[in-house]
C-alpha cells in the first residue's frame, strides 16, 4: 500500500490564487477586529486568527499536487469556515459542514478510482467516466446550478466575516479544482452551466428582499461568468476566469463586509426595513459600496469592467456568441437588482415609517477604523485593477492588450444603462416585500422530510422481539445461500 | 511457547482468582491488578514475538495433522496487539470503577481474554469453535454483570442469537468435518477446492452466517446495540473495542484461508453485508436519544467499514481494515469510556438532558469532540486516514459503491455527532456532580492521543510498511500453511 | 385464514426452505465408508502412543487436550457466571425433604452410587466415560442430597466454597499437569513425550496422563454442576418462601 | 434409504424444527427448548459422519473395523458447550422473569428501536 506523499505544484495559477487568498485574509482579518466587541476578546481573537488558519488551508490546497491532498485541505478549510459560522448559528453551520463534507468526500471517492485506475492522481484532467464524481464534487464547492442549494442560506445566514470569506475565497478552491478539470468533455458541460447559473442568479437576485441573500444569489451569478470563462478551455479563457475570479472575490468580499455592517447596525437583514438615509449615516461605508457595486456591474475604471471584458473577448475568440448575449443580458440583470439594493438600502424614503428593530445609531462609523481599513484595502484593490487591467494577465503570461477599446467601453456601459433605465421604469415591481421566493432549498426541507422516512423505515425492524430477529436471520441466511449456490 | 502463554496466563489466573479469595482474601486487590499487568504484557510480547517470525506451538508435541497447533503469523500478531490493548484499557477502565469488588467478574474478565486470545493463534478450527464459545459466554455474563432489567434482556438476546449463529459456525465445521474428515486449518485449506461445489456452498453460507451473527453486521446485528448499550462502561467498551474485532479476525481469517480461491463470491456476500452495515448502522444512530445506544449503532457502521475492506480480498483492503479496526478500538474504548462516565455520573443516557455538559466537564467534552472528530474522519487523525485506505481499497477492487456508502455514511455520522455535541456545548446546567474522573479521562484522553498518532502512521514509512505487511502476510495462504505443515 | 396462522406458514416454509439448502449439501457429499484424515491414524496407533485403549479418551485428553481445557473452561464460565448472577439472592432452607424411608434408601444407594462415579472418571482411558461423565453422576449424588433431605443439607455438608475450592482447584489442576509437558519442552499437555508413565496398555494404570486429566475435569464438573443446581435453587426458594404480606428487601 | 442416510435427514429437520420453536413459541422456555433441539440437531449430524458400516466402538480390541472416534470426541466437547449455554440462557430466563414478572417473548421488549 502506498504511503501518503505530499507533492507541491507550483505554477502561476496557484500563485496567483494564494495571493489572493492572503490578501482576502490580511483585509478580513482587520475587518474583524472591529467585528467583535472588545470585551469579548475570546471571539475577537478568534475572529481575527481564523482568517490566517482559513488562509493556510486554502493555501495548502492551491499548491497541492495531487486531488487526494486538494480534497484534504479543501475539506480542512471548510471546517474552519464550519467553526467561523458556529457561533453564530449551529444549524447553518451544520448544514455548510454536511453540505461541504460531501462534496470533498466525492472528490476522495473519484480520486481513489483514478488511483486505482492510474497509481496516481495528480492534479489535472480527469478520466471522462470520473467527471461527475469530480463535477459534482467540486459542482458543491463551487455551487454549480442544481448543487448551488446551500449557498444562499449559508451565505446569508453566515457572520459577516465569514460571509466575505466564503464568497471571496472559499467558492473560489472550487473554481480553482474546476480549472484544473479543464478539459474537453468538462469544458462542454461547464459551458452550458455557465450561462445558465448567470441567468438563474440574476433572475433569483432580483427578486430577493433579504440583503446578504441577494448577494450571495450574485456570488452565484458571478461564478457563472468564471464558469463560463472556464468552459471555453482555452488559455486565453482561463486567464479571463482565474481574472474575474480575483475581481469578484475583492469585490464581492467587499460588498459583503459593507452590508454586513449595516445589517450589524440594523440588526435586520430584512431591505424593507433599511433606508431612511442609510447614506447620510454611514458616508464611507455607502462609498465603499458603491465600488462593489460599479465593480461588479462592469464600469470601466474597475476590475470588474476588466476581467468581464477579457471573459467577452475569450468567448468571441471561440465565436460563442449566443453566450455573450445571455452574459450581457445577465449583467443587466446585475445592475437592476444593484440599483434595488442601492436605493431601498441606502436611500429610500417610504410613505410608511418603518423603524428596524435594533436600530443602533451608535455604530457609527467614525468609531470602526479596522473596520473601514478592511474595506478600504479591498476597495483599493478593486480600483487599482481596474486602472491597471495588465496586470493580472502579464503576471499569468498573457498578452491582452485591447482592454479600453471602443468596443469593449461600449459592451460595458450599455447594459448599465439599460439596467439603470429599466430599474426607474420598474421600482414599484421591485419594491421589496415579503413574498416567498422559492429555491432549491425549499425543495430541500420538502425532501428532509422524506430522508428522515429512510431511519423511520429502517427503525421499523428493530421490534425488540427476539422473534422477529431470528426470522430476519433466516432470511439472511436463505439470501447468503442463494447467491452462493448461484456462483 | 510464548504464544501459549497468551491463552494459559489469563486462564490460570481465572482459576486462581477464586482460591485467593478463599484463603487469602486480602491479596485480592492487589492481585488483581498485578495479573492484568501480566496478561497485558504477555500478550503484547507475544505479538512481538509472532511479529518477527510465525511462531508455532505444537500442543501435547503432535504434529498439525494430528494434534492442536497454535500460530502466531502477522496477521494474528496484529490482532494479539490490538485485544492487548483494548483489553488492558478495559481492565483498568473496570478496575478504577470495581477496585476488587466482584471477583467473578475479574475471573470472566480474564477468561474472555484467554478465550480471545485463543480464537486469535489458534490454527484449528474446531479448537476456533471451542474457544469461540468461551469467548461468548464470557460476553454474555459481561454483558448482563450489573443485573438490571435492560442488562439481563440484553444478554438473554445476545445470548439466543449468538448461540443460533454458534450452531450455524458448529454446522459449517460438520459439513466441513464430513467432506474432509481433517480440522487443521491448513490441511483444509489444502483439500477444500476438491469437495463439491454444493457441499461448499454449504459450508460458506452457514459460516458467513454465524459469524456475521456474531460480529453483529446489519441484516443480523439486533444484539449488539442492546448489548453494548446496556452493559457497564468497561465492559461496553471491550465489547465494541475488542470482542467485535476478534469476530471480525474469524472472517477474516477463515475466508482467505478457505474460500480465497475456492469460493470468490463469498467476498461479494462481506462486501455486501459491509456495505448495509454502513448505511443500516448510521441511519439508525442518527435516531437515538441514548447516547451509548447510539455509540453502539455507530459500531454496527464502523464494523461495516471494516467488512468493506475485508470485502475486497486484497492485501491493500486488509490492511485498511485493520488499520481502520485499531483505530475503531482506540475510538471506540474512548468514546464509551467517556460517555459511560458521564452517564453514570449524571444518573443520565439521554443527549437532552447532558446540556451543558462543557461547562462543567470541561476536559471530558475535549476529550469527547476529539474523538468524535477521529471517528467522523477529520484530517489529521486516524479515523480519516484508515477511511482513505478502505476506500482506496475498495475502488481498487472494483467495488465503486460501497466507496461511495462509506462517503455517504461519513456524512451522516457527522450530522449525529455534530448533534450530541451541540448539546454538550450549548448553554444549560445539569447538576454537577463529580465521581472520580480522573481515571476515566486519564484513558479516553490516551486513547484521543493515539488517535492523533495513528493519524500519522501512514505518512512515516516505516510504520506504514508495518501495517501494509498485515495484509501481504494474511494474502499469502501459501507461506501460512506451509509453516504451519513444516513439522 | 387468519394472518398468524400465514405467517406461521410462511416461517415454516422459510425454514424448510433453509433445510432443503443443508440436504443439497448432504446429497453432494457421497457418504465415504472409509475413515479419512487424521481419524484413521488415531485408531491404528493410539494405543502405542498415548496408552490409553479408549481411542476416544486418548483424543480428547491427549491429542486434542486443549479442546478439554477449552471446554473445561466454557463450564467454569457458565457456573461463574450462573454464581454471580444468583449470588445476591438469600439461601432459605424450606423443605424439610420427602419421608423417612426415601432418605433411609437413598442414604444407601449414595455410597454405590459415588463409587460409580469414581470408577466412571477412573477408568475413563480404558473403557467408556471419563472426567464429564463421572463429574455429572457424581454431581447427580448432590442434588439428590438436596431432593430427599431438603435444600438445607446439602448447604450444611458440603459448603459453597468448598465446591468452589474443588473446581478451582481441579482446572488448576488439568493446566499443571499441562505445564510439566511444557516443562520437559515436549509441548503443552503432552502426555508420554513428557515423560508420564505409558503403563501397560489395557491396564488401570495406564496411559500416563489421561488418568490425571480424567480426575481434574472430574472435580471440576461435579463441583461445577452441583453449584449451577444450587445457585438455581436458591433462587425459586426464595420465591417460594416469599409471604405475600411480608416485604423483602 | 440408508440409515445414515435417515440420520442425516433427521438432522436438518431437528434444525428446522429448532428454529422454528424458536420463532414461533412465545414462551422464553420454549425458546431455550428450541435451542436444546438446534444443538442436538447438530450432534447428530456430526455424529453420523463418524459411521462405518458394520463399525465397532473406538475402545481397544477392536473385533473388525472400528468407527471414527474423532466425532464422539467432537461431540462430547459440543454438548458440554451446549449444556453450559443452555444453563446460562436458562439462569437469564429466570433472573428476567423477576424482573418482568413473565415468560411471554413478545412482552420482554424494553430495548428497541
Amino acid at each position: 500500500m502506498e504511503i501518503l506523499k505530499f507533492s507541491f505544484v507550483f505554477d502561476k495559477l496557484s500563485l496567483s490564487m494564494a495571493m489572493l487568498a492572503l490578501f482576502m485574509a490580511i483585509s478580513i482579518s482587520i475587518f474583524s477586529l472591529d467585528y467583535v466587541e472588545k470585551k469579548q476578546a475570546k471571539e475577537r481573537r478568534f475572529f481575527v486568527l481564523s482568517p490566517w488558519m482559513f488562509c493556510v488551508f486554502s493555501c495548502m490546497a492551491l499548491f497541492s499536487g495531487d486531488w487526494f491532498f486538494f480534497g484534504v485541505f479543501l475539506e480542512m478549510s471548510s471546517i474552519m469556515l464550519f467553526f467561523m459560522i458556529l457561533p453564530l448559528n449551529f444549524r447553518t453551520a451544520l448544514y455548510y459542514l454536511l453540505t461541504q463534507l460531501s462534496g470533498s468526500l466525492l472528490v476522495f471517492v473519484g480520486a481513489a478510482i483514478m488511483i486505482a485506475e492510474r497509481g496516481s492522481a495528480a492534479m489535472g484532467p480527469v478520466p471522462p467516466h470520473l467527471l461527475w464524481l469530480f463535477l459534482s464534487g467540486l459542482g458543491i464547492k463551487t455551487a454549480l446550478l442544481g448543487l448551488h442549494f446551500w449557498l444562499p442560506k449559508v451565505h446569508s445566514e453566515a457572520p459577516t466575516p465569514t460571509s466575505a470569506l466564503l464568497s471571496g475565497f472559499s467558492v473560489k478552491l472550487g473554481i480553482y479544482g474546476l480549472i484544473r478539470l479543464a478539459s474537453l468533455p468538462a469544458t462542454d458541460v461547464l459551458m452550458v452551466l455557465g450561462p445558465s447559473m448567470a441567468l438563474y442568479g440574476i433572475i433569483q437576485a432580483i427578486s430577493q428582499h433579504d440583503a446578504k441573500r441577494l448577494l450571495a444569489y450574485h456570488t452565484i451569478s458571478q461564478l457563472g461568468y468564471i464558469v463560463t470563462a472556464i468552459g471555453t478551455g482555452t488559455a486565453l479563457g482561463i486567464v479571463a476566469g482565474v481574472y474575474h475570479t480575483v475581481a469578484h472575490a475583492l469585490f464581492k468580499g467587499l460588498l459583503f463586509l459593507c452590508i454586513g455592517s449595516i445589517e450589524k447596525a440594523y440588526g435586520t437583514r430584512d431591505l424593507s426595513l433599511w433606508g431612511h438615509g442609510t447614506a447620510r449615516a454611514f458616508p464611507v461605508t455607502f462609498a465603499f459600496f458603491l465600488v462593489g457595486a460599479l465593480a461588479i456591474s462592469g464600469f470601466p475604471g474597475m476590475s470588474g469592467f476588466a476581467s468581464k471584458a477579457m471573459i467577452k473577448a475569450s468567448l468571441k475568440e471561440n465565436s460563442f456568441y449566443t453566450v455573450v448575449w445571455i452574459l450581457q443580458a445577465a449583467n443587466v440583470g446585475t445592475v437592476l437588482s444593484f440599483c434595488k439594493l442601492s436605493y431601498y438600502g441606502f436611500f429610500f424614503k417610504g410613505d410608511v415609517v418603518r423603524k428596524a428593530p435594533h436600530y443602533n445609531p451608535l455604530l457609527s462609523y467614525k468609531k470602526r477604523i479596522f473596520q473601514n481599513t478592511g474595506m478600504a484595502l479591498l476597495a483599493f484593490m478593486t480600483i487599482f485593477l481596474g486602472i491597471c487591467p495588465q496586470l493580472l494577465p502579464n503576471f499569468m503570461g498573457m498578452n491582452f492588450g485591447n482592454f479600453f477599446e471602443t468596443e469593449a467601453l461600449l459592451s460595458a456601459i450599455i447594459p448599465i444603462f439599460t439596467g439603470g433605465i429599466l430599474f426607474i421604469v420598474f421600482k414599484k415591481t421591485l419594491t421589496p416585500g415579503k413574498h416567498k421566493i422559492y429555491d432549491l432549498d425549499f425543495l430541500l426541507i420538502k425532501l428532509y422530510g422524506i430522508l428522515t422516512l429512510c431511519p423511520t423505515i429502517v427503525a421499523k425492524i428493530h421490534t425488540g422481539k427476539l422473534r422477529q430477529y431470528t426470522i430476519h436471520v433466516i432470511i439472511a441466511a436463505l439470501v447468503i445461500f442463494f447467491f452462493l449456490a448461484r456462483t | 511457547m510464548i504464544s501459549l502463554l497468551t491463552v494459559l496466563i489469563p486462564l490460570t489466573w481465572a482459576f486462581l482468582i477464586p482460591l485467593i479469595h478463599i484463603f487469602r482474601k486480602t491479596w485480592l486487590k492487589r492481585a488483581i491488578l498485578l495479573f492484568g499487568i501480566a496478561v497485558f504484557f504477555v500478550t503484547i510480547s507475544a505479538a512481538i514475538s509472532g511479529w518477527k517470525q510465525s511462531a508455532l506451538s505444537f500442543l501435547g508435541g503432535w504434529p498439525a495433522e494430528l494434534g492442536i497447533v497454535l500460530i502466531v503469523d502477522k496477521l494474528s500478531a496484529a490482532f494479539l496487539f490490538l485485544s492487548a490493548i483494548g483489553g488492558g484499557a478495559a481492565f483498568l477502565a473496570s478496575y478504577g470503577r470495581l477496585k476488587e469488588g466482584p471477583w467473578r467478574y475479574y475471573v470472566i474478565f480474564f477468561l474472555l481474554q484467554a478465550s480471545m486470545n485463543g480464537v486469535l493463534i489458534t490454527g484449528d478450527i474446531f479448537n476456533l469453535y471451542v474457544f469461540y464459545e468461551v469467548f461468548s459466554l464470557a460476553a454474555y455474563l459481561l454483558v448482563a454483570f450489573t443485573i438490571s432489567w435492560q442488562a439481563i434482556e440484553a444478554g438473554l438476546k445476545y445470548l439466543v442469537l449468538g448461540t443460533i449463529g454458534a450452531f450455524f459456525i458448529l454446522l459449517g465445521i460438520a459439513y466441513i468435518f464430513m467432506a474432509t474428515g481433517s480440522l487443521n486449518m491448513a490441511v483444509l485449506s489444502l483439500v477444500l477446492p476438491h469437495i463439491p461445489n454444493e457441499a461448499l456452498t454449504v459450508i460458506a453460507a452457514s459460516l458467513l452466517i454465524g459469524l456475521f451473527i456474531k460480529i453483529g453486521a446489519f441484516p443480523v446485528h439486533f444484539w449488539l446495540p442492546d448489548a453494548h448499550s446496556s452493559a457497564q462502561t468497561a465492559v461496553s467498551a471491550l465489547l465494541s473495542g475488542v470482542v467485535v474485532k476478534v469476530s471480525i479476525y474469524t472472517l477474516l481469517r477463515l475466508s482467505l484461508l478457505l474460500f480465497l480461491e475456492t469460493k470468490p463470491a463469498v467476498f461479494t456476500v462481506i462486501t455486501v453485508v459491509g456495505t448495509l452495515s454502513v448505511l443500516g448502522g448510521h441511519l439508525m444512530a442518527l435516531r437515538q436519544e441514548d447516547i451509548k445506544r447510539l455509540l453502539a449503532y455507530s459500531t454496527v457502521a464502523q464494523i461495516g467499514y471494516v467488512l468493506i475492506g475485508v470485502g475486497t480480498g486484497m492485501a491493500a483492503g486488509i490492511s485498511a481494515a485493520f488499520f481502520h479496526a485499531i483505530n475503531h478500538m482506540f475510538m471506540k474504548v474512548g468514546l464509551f469510556i467517556a460517555a459511560g462516565h458521564i452517564a453514570e455520573d449524571m444518573k443520565t443516557r439521554n443527549i437532552y438532558d447532558l446540556r451543558g455538559l462543557y461547562h462543567h466537564r470541561r476536559w471530558f467534552v475535549i476529550v469527547f469532540s476529539l474523538l468524535t472528530a477521529a471517528i467522523v474522519g477529520i484530517h489529521p487523525l486516524g479515523g480519516f486516514m484508515s477511511k482513505w485506505y478502505l476506500m482506496l481499497a475498495a475502488t481498487k477492487a472494483g467495488n465503486v459503491i460501497p466507496a461511495l456508502a462509506l462517503a455517504f455514511g461519513t456524512v451522516i455520522s457527522a450530522f449525529y455527532y455534530m448533534r450530541v455535541l451541540s448539546f454538550f456545548y450549548s448553554s444549560g446546567d445539569p447538576p454537577p456532580r463529580q465521581t472520580y474522573p480522573y481515571w476515566n479521562l486519564a484513558i479516553a484522553g490516551a486513547c484521543a492521543l493515539c488517535c492523533v498518532f495513528l493519524g500519522i502512521v501512514p505518512l512515516v514509512p516505516s510504520l506504514w510498511k508495518l501495517v501494509s505487511d498485515i495484509g501481504l502476510n494474511a494474502v499469502d495462504t501459501a507461506e501460512y500453511i506451509s509453516t504451519m505443515l513444516s513439522k | 385464514m387468519s394472518k398468524s396462522c400465514f405467517l406461521r406458514i410462511v416461517t415454516f416454509l422459510l425454514c424448510l426452505a433453509l433445510g432443503w439448502q443443508f440436504w443439497k449439501g448432504i446429497l453432494a457429499l457421497e457418504p465415504t465408508q472409509i475413515i479419512i484424515g487424521p481419524a484413521a491414524h488415531y485408531i491404528e496407533s493410539a494405543a502405542e502412543e498415548t496408552g490409553a485403549t479408549n481411542i476416544v479418551a486418548a483424543i480428547l485428553f491427549d491429542y486434542r487436550a486443549l479442546d478439554t481445557l477449552g471446554e473445561a473452561s466454557v463450564i467454569y464460565t457458565s457456573v461463574c457466571g450462573i454464581a454471580m448472577l444468583f449470588a445476591k439472592s438469600k439461601f432459605k432452607i424450606s423443605s424439610t425433604g420427602l419421608s423417612f424411608i426415601v432418605k433411609r434408601g437413598v442414604s444407601f444407594i449414595i455410597p454405590f452410587l459415588l463409587l460409580y462415579a469414581a470408577g466412571i472418571v477412573l477408568m475413563g482411558h480404558i473403557s467408556p466415560g471419563g472426567g464429564f461423565q463421572g463429574g455429572a453422576v457424581f454431581a447427580t449424588a448432590t442434588i439428590l442430597f438436596c431432593i430427599v433431605y431438603g435444600s438445607g443439607f446439602e448447604a450444611v455438608m458440603i459448603k459453597p466454597k468448598t465446591k468452589e475450592l474443588i473446581e478451582s482447584s481441579g482446572a488448576l489442576m488439568f493446566v499443571l499437569i499441562g505445564f510439566v509437558g511444557l516443562w520437559t519442552g515436549a509441548g503443552f499437555l503432552a502426555n508420554i513425550a513428557a515423560g508420564y508413565p505409558k503403563g501397560e496398555v489395557g491396564r488401570f494404570l495406564s496411559g500416563g496422563s489421561i488418568p490425571l486429566l480424567n480426575i481434574a475435569v472430574g472435580m471440576k464438573v461435579s463441583a461445577g454442576l452441583s453449584t449451577i443446581f444450587y445457585s438455581m435453587i436458591k433462587l425459586l426458594e426464595f420465591e417460594v418462601t416469599k409471604h405475600p404480606g411480608v416485604k423483602n428487601k | 434409504m440408508t440409515i445414515i442416510t435417515l440420520s442425516h435427514g433427521t438432522a436438518i429437520i431437528l434444525f428446522c424444527i429448532g428454529l422454528y420453536t424458536i420463532i414461533s413459541k412465545r414462551n422464553l422456555f420454549k425458546t431455550v427448548i428450541g435451542l436444546s433441539l438446534m444443538e442436538s440437531s447438530v450432534l447428530l449430524l456430526i455424529v453420523a459422519a463418524g459411521f462405518v458400516q458394520g463399525g465397532r466402538p473406538p475402545i481397544l480390541p477392536i473385533e473388525g473395523i472400528a468407527v471414527n472416534p474423532l466425532p464422539h470426541a467432537f461431540t462430547l466437547t459440543a454438548i458440554v458447550i451446549g449444556a453450559s449455554d443452555l444453563a446460562l440462557a436458562l439462569a437469564f430466563v429466570i433472573k428476567l422473569h423477576q424482573r418482568y414478572k413473565t415468560v411471554d417473548l413478545d412482552k420482554i421488549r424494553g430495548l428497541r428501536g
